[in-house]
């Protein structure tokens, strides 16, 4: 094809076309670059000879196209739309020698690396995911040789296995309170083995309060006691080892062995 | 299906040093010594695996590796003679258990560090058995002791932990910042069932002295 | 033993074709790539393995296993052109997404490489859990740290990925040379364009030291 190579601004309607085109899949684009770099193949130029500024222009159409369709463009989109617009100002301008800092080209240019590196890579990764590859076009041994073994026990773990231990610790920390001193907590299991035992020598109902263990007497042992005691007897009343009662709201709980 | 002699079949099988490669390269990925049936069901049609395998069984006489028979099946094997050189220490590799991978990483991230820090890091006691495990695998050494009362010993990573990690230092080791932001770790806590490490084997305050030099 | 005049002295190291042999059946036998020094270790003493595997790489060329190089080691791998018959022994492998494929290539192409240079030369942020999964395939691991302030942590190729992507080492990557010389995988200084990476950590010192001769 002739126009391949045929370089300049214009805008011929195939471009047009493609450019539209592409607002159906506002979504399909891994970033600005990712657009700019598919903007600037519509040039059906070499990279190196794209026209920066009528790139601009295709980007900044592009945007408002999207923005007249009311379809929310990512921040970074339009972070790069400002950049444009200042970049295209400075192109179009006559270069001010007093300012500092790269000039409008240093910039275009700059900008058709990051283009051309992009493009590059891309290609670089489908010749890389294009060769031959282990476990798919080449094998290794399928049946690797029995050998005399004498075995021994290796412990490994990856480098991952210690960072995401590490990250385990250090989110673990916002929750210290809770990995508290277990002198101070009575188990449900273990309320539920007193309980157990001590019901079957009861006649008659009998006050909760009674069965809390001796000694758990601080304010923070009798809370777990009776939390512990209390779920361990809600535990026994379902499986219809007790029964229990309580008179008032908030009032005592009483409870007796369930007469057999 | 022709009665042309001359024309070539549609499909002509490759020639006998192809077929011999191919034999090959079956008999080498598969995981299982494979019977003839099976490669002639492998290979290209009108393939004559019987005359491939014959040829190649020639050419690996006398080598490192020979094609034995197995039952109906084929397969390559280590040459007789040469089994000593495949007497092997094999190991078994087995996973850190997390008490050890979350001290190792105290370790290798807060060192020098004493016993008493990790435990205060990792909000139980550190087993002995932990300890020790790590020091046998090479994976911590003792460091310099601390100056504080007590002169408690301090634990510092090893070269071998460098290596087994790939790492260069333990400086390379990335902050926790950094994971996260490179998506390495989840935003949510770990599940926090406080005092449930499986190694509270009730340590006395202070220092071991087990670890006398 | 022997009263063979002939017979070699019985400490010498064994003749080439001998040790030919040993390396033959050590790799044979063993899936994963196996290390110049691990072949000195285990074949007897004072034998040439590196000597050994020339000799073994050219017996092999054109046959339907070839002895590739692995970075350091070697490995016998099927040939290439014969995987069609393989179909059975295909892995079935994650598909990888074209962000992790993209951060793959800029890795091995750019190595040691930081985070905010991939997000600079791609464009956008490098995804929660790419780097991640890279990892998981033990396909990258982490390269020293860059000496700029903040430190970044760098990635870098594994054997792995050499050995996935049946290459003997990093320099041979597809096209590298190409893209050396035009320039495109020198750092430049800092990004001029917004919005590419938090560009956190001095890009100006890019320069790739894998590659320096």
């Amino acid at each position: 094809m002739a126009d391949e190579w045929q370089e300049g601004p214009a805008i011929d309607t195939a471009d047009r076309l493609s450019a539209e085109a592409l607002i159906v899949d506002v979504d399909g684009f891994e970033g600005p670059l990712d657009l700019l770099l598919t903007l600037a193949r519509t040039q059906k130029v070499d990279l190196r000879r794209v026209s920066v500024l009528h790139l601009a222009e295709q980007y900044l159409g592009f945007v408002d196209r999207v923005r007249g369709l009311r379809i929310e463009l990512a921040a970074d989109y339009l972070v790069m739309a400002a950049w444009l617009v200042y970049l295209k100002s400075r192109l179009l301008l006559p270069p001010d020698p007093t300012e500092e800092g790269p000039s409008a080209e240093d910039l275009a240019a700059r900008l058709a690396f990051q283009l051309e590196r992009l493009a590059a890579m891309r290609v670089a990764a489908a010749r890389l995911m294009a060769r031959d590859r282990l476990g798919r076009d080449r094998f290794a041994r399928g049946l690797p040789e029995d050998m005399a073994v004498r075995r021994s026990v290796s412990f490994t773990a990856t480098l991952l296995d210690l960072m995401r231990a590490y990250a385990r610790i250090r989110t673990r920390d916002e929750f210290r309170p809770f990995s508290m001193n277990r002198d101070d907590v009575f188990t449900m299991e273990q309320a539920l083995d007193r309980l157990r035992t001590l019901v079957g020598g009861t006649v008659g109902w009998t006050d909760l309060a009674a069965f809390l263990p001796e000694g758990w007497t601080s304010p923070a042992r009798r809370r777990s006691a009776t939390a512990s005691h209390f779920a361990a007897v809600l535990e026994l009343a379902r499986n219809g080892q007790i029964d229990l009662r309580q008179a008032v709201t908030f009032g005592p709980l009483s409870l007796r062995r369930r007469p057999t | 299906m022709t009665d042309d002699p001359l024309a070539p079949p549609l499909f002509a099988p490759p020639p006998l040093p192809e077929q011999e490669r191919m034999a090959e390269a079956i008999l080498f990925a598969s995981v299982a010594p494979v019977s003839l049936a099976e490669l002639f069901a492998r290979m290209p049609e009108g393939s004559d695996p019987a005359e491939a395998l014959a040829g190649l069984r020639q050419r690996y006489e006398g080598r490192g590796v020979v094609l034995a028979k197995v039952g109906d099946a084929w397969a390559f094997r280590t040459a007789p003679d040469l089994g000593h050189l495949m007497r092997r220490e094999v190991v078994e590799e087995r996973k850190l258990s997390r008490a050890a991978i979350e001290t190792l990483a105290i370790i290798a991230y807060h060192q020098p560090v004493t016993r008493a820090e990790i435990e205060e890091i990792r909000g139980v006691a550190v087993s002995r058995g932990t300890v020790d495990m790590l020091l046998e695998l090479d994976w911590i050494r003792l460091g310099r002791r601390r100056m504080t009362p007590g002169r408690p010993v301090t634990f510092v990573v090893t070269e071998q932990f460098l290596d087994h990690f790939g790492l260069e230092s333990a400086r390379d080791l990335p902050g926790i910042a950094e994971l996260r932001a490179a998506g390495l770790l989840d935003g949510r806590p770990g599940p926090v069932v406080p005092g449930t490490g499986e190694d509270e084997d009730g340590l006395s305050e202070g220092q071991p002295e087990l670890f006398e030099d």
